[in-house]
């Protein structure tokens, strides 16, 4: 790959480094109680946290780090963070 | 049209020429009359440009680097403390390609404060990655301007780039100066053309961080850059030659070379006064002549090498010293003439505003010729 | 190469006077060269501006140590500065005063009174004095012409200030030209 | 109107799990749209989210310097303005580049006027060099400059209060927030950018790494900040305080407790004077900005 000029780069290239592989507890979407408020998505850090078809939202595990703010915030406590064996 | 102007004035309204849009500086003596000047233009609509009156250098060289990844033409100008200021953002304008001009009105570095002439403020910066021309006269330091915005902005080159003229003994001296019409200058310096800008339309980010696997190539890159732009420096020096009549085609000139036994090696105001101190030791019979290094960055090494193969000495003049080591030119000039035999005497003069007179110049090739040098000229006799 | 050494008193307009006297020898088609003695001098202080005239291009940078010519643009300075420092035989000084002199100049050195400040003060109004004192010079020195003096001084000023100053140049022209 | 759904902050970058500058990056853009253009102080946000060639932006970005964001700003908006263009500036700073090393700058750039809006991402100390304080670190928090030790207590100095002094400058909008608000964050983000002239908005953005508590309790803590009264969310349009988020205030102890950073203040000794001192800071907060609810009392009966 050439070098940019000056070390500048286009939109996108974050997106090569998939920070899911630093996640040690995973957040289980059970979507039982879940009543769609979108506030998971809202808080995400990642901002991986993305709405289906169905409007239930499934966070992208290439990228969600396990941080667990979206388990913790869940106000219909629908998300569980569980141990992840890789 | 030859005009009977202050150095500043002439530089100024060059710089006017030049249609920067973006004009931001802070003001420090001896550059002050420059900006002062520019912003009366702005006043009286004489220049369409955006002036922002800075809190500080640093900021005044800040806002320049956020209008060149605009996409805008910048123009600063400074001296000594204020350019000292601008260290970091010398540096980071060069890694980020974002090509400008700035002048500098030398003057020497507190402590202690010294509001005079030397050229120890940009000779610190040289390592910055910018382009670096020394004016001799008043001449020069117009010219130079056109052709530092058109070297500047070539897709290959991409850096910003110093006209450095000394301070007071240029700044504040009338002289005459051919100012060319504007038509000429847009004839010759072209608009600027950013291969890329911030836009919301082509969103890119620039001044990212880098990791050790990157670091070395982005520098690497700003240095082939930097060599490339010798040739682009002649290549503008002709065109400007063509266009002006007036010859920067080469990064060095030589006065006198001929059979000159002792060289003396200078850059900026201090080359007319050696030019005319030569004149009177040749009508004495005394084989001198002066190379006089116009561009210092790039340093053009092979133009200082083939220029002063013939000399028996060199006495290279250096108006900074950095301290613990040697002259910056002495040390460029002994590098390139390493393994020549040739024996290159470095001294330290005109600091603070020494004066330098032409029997200055006469006594130091007498040293020269008596392998006295490597010291600092004309010191007081208590310190001597 | 000829060259001039102006004293004055910062806030005198000495560094004026040296463009105003370079511009006209400019005009008048010698080259020449203008500048201040670089300086932190405020109002009061004793302060000098330089300028040489050559009928080539001038290189030379360093300051005027063996003037020419010299112009004081205060008497008092005399008794605190050495005005005359350095002057060359055959050199002209031109000293504003009413007294006509009577200071000890080099040997070969002409001195030259005119009471400047008297000339501006009955045709400007104010006792700025470099208009009168460029007269005087170009009377005594040869190096410029009245005719480019008033060049340089219609280009410098708005018509009205022209007229009075013209006025004030020719004044202290005819003035030395008479005493020669 | 703020488009939730815009995501202009993308994944792959590399902050800590449930980092709250993270979050802030992501809200603000929400709030500022595609028409933006920012200017990124050195910090924890510019480094974790532009490792070459691994930019998050998808907005125009530029970073130059730790101090001189304002500054930089400054000379983008003035382009801007001479080539016509419309686009927004939005600058982004931490505490450290917006309260200390930056300050100069910045109060050049309010003074000057250039519109833009100026965004403090405010956690407290210098992260990204590992947690040292600032003069936005609250009085008595443990970092690695201000450490907890046998004769201190932390941090000596309140938090230095920015907001009044960028509307000292004469900015015609100042607004707090944090990220634990996130409709109030994007709301205030947008005023200011929508405001003429420069305008400032500063974030409560809790870190937890720096702050010593799991990166789930984000949101936790910044609202406990609010609800004891230490932070507190106020918007000020032309000097004059407009609005207030009012709380039923909980004791400081709630909000110190879970924080490894006022840990000392618990531990081994419960040091009461301590928590006294930060408790009167939340009470001088709430009596300025009166944030108080108050509940209705049963009207007393009159004496006699």
């Amino acid at each position: 790959m050439a070098l940019s000029v000056g070390c500048t780069a286009k939109p996108g290239k974050s997106r090569g480094n998939r920070t899911g592989a630093w996640r040690v507890f995973k957040p289980a979407f059970k979507h039982n109680k879940c009543t769609k408020c979108g506030l998971c998505a809202m808080v995400c850090p990642e901002g991986c946290i993305i709405e289906q078809e169905d409007e239930f939202m499934i966070p992208d595990y290439d990228y969600c780090k396990g941080c667990g703010l979206c388990a913790e915030e869940c106000p219909a406590e629908d998300i569980e963070m569980v141990k992840e064996e890789k | 049209m030859m005009r009977f102007i202050e150095g500043s004035l002439a530089v100024s309204d060059a710089v006017r020429m030049c249609r920067p849009d973006v004009v931001s500086a802070y003001p420090i003596t001896p550059q002050t009359h420059i900006v002062e000047s520019l912003a009366e233009m702005v006043a009286n609509c004489t220049l369409d440009a955006e002036y922002i009156t800075v809190e500080s250098e640093f900021s005044a060289l800040s806002a320049c680097l956020g209008a060149v990844a605009a996409g805008s033409r910048a123009y600063s100008a400074t001296s000594s403390q204020g350019l000292a200021l601008m260290f970091e953002v010398c540096f980071n304008l060069a890694g980020m390609r974002l090509p400008m001009v700035m002048t500098i009105a030398n003057r020497a570095i507190s402590a202690p404060l010294s509001i005079w002439n030397d050229q120890q403020d940009s000779i610190s910066l040289r390592d910055s990655g910018w382009l670096q021309f020394y004016a001799e006269d008043n001449q020069e330091a117009a010219d130079l301007h056109y052709l530092a915005y058109k070297v500047a902005e070539d897709q290959k080159i991409l850096l910003p780039a110093m006209v450095c003229f000394d301070g007071f003994i240029l700044s504040h001296t009338y002289e005459p100066v051919d100012m060319p019409t504007q038509e000429e200058v847009d004839a010759y310096l072209p608009k600027f053309n950013p291969c890329q800008r911030l836009d919301a339309k082509d969103p890119i980010s620039f001044g990212m961080f880098a990791f050790p696997e990157y670091y070395m190539e982005f520098r690497y890159a700003i240095d082939q850059a930097l060599q490339q732009s010798r040739e682009k420096i002649r290549e503008a020096g002709k065109e400007f030659k063509e266009k002006f009549g007036r010859d920067y085609s080469a990064l060095v000139e030589g006065y006198r070379l001929e059979d000159a036994e002792t060289v003396l090696v200078a850059m900026g105001s201090l080359c007319g006064t050696a030019k005319d101190a030569i004149d009177e030791m040749r009508g004495a019979g005394r084989k001198v002549g002066l190379l006089k290094i116009r561009t210092y960055r790039p340093f053009p090494g092979e133009e200082v090498a083939a220029a002063l193969k013939g000399a028996k000495r060199v006495a290279v003049l250096d108006k900074n010293i950095s301290l613990g080591s040697k002259g910056a030119v002495g040390l460029e000039v002994k590098d390139v003439l390493y393994g020549s035999g040739i024996p290159v005497l470095d001294y330290i003069v005109g600091l603070g505003g020494r004066d330098m007179r032409k029997r200055d110049i006469e006594r130091i090739v007498t040293l020269a010729e008596k392998g006295e040098g490597d010291l600092f000229y004309g010191l007081r006799e208590e310190v001597a | 190469m000829k060259e001039l050494r102006i004293h004055g008193r910062g806030g005198q307009g000495s560094v004026t006077a040296a463009e105003l006297i370079a511009t006209a020898a400019f005009e008048g088609g010698v080259s020449a060269q203008a500048f201040p003695m670089f300086g932190v001098e405020r109002r009061g202080a004793p302060v000098q501006a330089f300028v040489r005239f050559a009928d080539k291009k001038i290189r030379l940078r360093s300051q005027v140590y063996e003037p020419d010519y010299i112009i004081v643009q205060d008497s008092t300075l005399i008794a605190d500065v050495n005005v005359f420092a350095g002057m060359k035989k055959g050199g002209i000084a031109i000293v504003n005063t009413a007294k006509g002199g009577g200071w000890t100049v080099p040997p070969g050195v002409r001195l030259i009174t005119v009471d400047a400040t008297g000339i501006a003060l009955e045709t400007l109004g104010v006792p700025i004095t470099n208009t009168s004192l460029m007269g005087a010079f170009a009377a005594a020195s040869g190096e410029i012409t009245l005719e480019a003096i008033e060049n340089a001084i219609r280009h410098r000023f708005s018509e009205e200030l022209a007229r009075k100053n013209i006025e004030a140049a020719r004044r202290a022209y005819n003035l030395v030209k008479g005493a020669a | 109107m703020v488009d939730k759904t815009l995501e202009l902050f993308d994944c792959g970058h590399r902050a800590c799990g449930g980092c709250g500058p993270a979050l802030a990056a992501r809200l603000i853009m929400k709030a500022a749209g595609t028409d933006t253009i920012v200017v990124s102080a050195t910090g924890c946000m510019e480094v974790f989210s532009t490792p070459y060639p691994e930019t998050a932006w998808k907005v125009p970005w530029i970073h130059s310097l730790f101090e001189n964001a304002a500054a930089v700003a400054s000379g983008v908006e003035a382009a801007l303005k001479k080539q016509g263009r419309s686009e927004k500036v939005v600058v982004i700073g931490g505490d450290g580049a917006t309260f200390d090393i930056g300050m100069l700058c910045i109060s050049g750039a309010f003074e000057r006027g250039h519109d833009f809006t100026y965004i403090c991402y405010d956690n407290e100390a210098y992260m990204n060099t590992g947690i040292q304080r600032s003069g936005a670190t609250p009085l008595d928090a443990h970092t690695t400059t201000s450490p907890a030790g046998k004769c201190s207590t932390g941090n000596r100095r309140p938090k230095k209060d920015m907001p009044a002094i960028l509307a000292a400058h004469g900015a015609p909008y100042v607004a707090t927030t944090s990220i634990a608000y996130p409709n109030d964050l994007m709301q205030k983000v947008e005023r200011a950018i929508e405001t003429k002239g420069p305008c400032y908005v500063q974030i409560h953005a809790p870190c937890p790494t720096g702050w010593g508590y799991e990166g789930d309790r984000t949101m936790v803590m910044g609202k406990l900040a609010v609800e004891t009264g230490l932070f507190v969310l106020f918007e000020q349009t032309d000097g004059t305080v407009t609005r207030v988020k009012k709380v039923m205030r909980k004791p400081v102890e709630e909000y110190l407790k879970g924080q490894k950073r006022f840990a000392h203040l618990f531990k081994p000794t419960r040091n009461e004077a301590e928590i006294a001192r930060i408790q009167a800071t939340a009470d001088r907060n709430a009596e300025k900005f009166g944030i108080d609810i108050k509940l209705k009392k049963p009207v007393e009966k009159p004496e006699g």
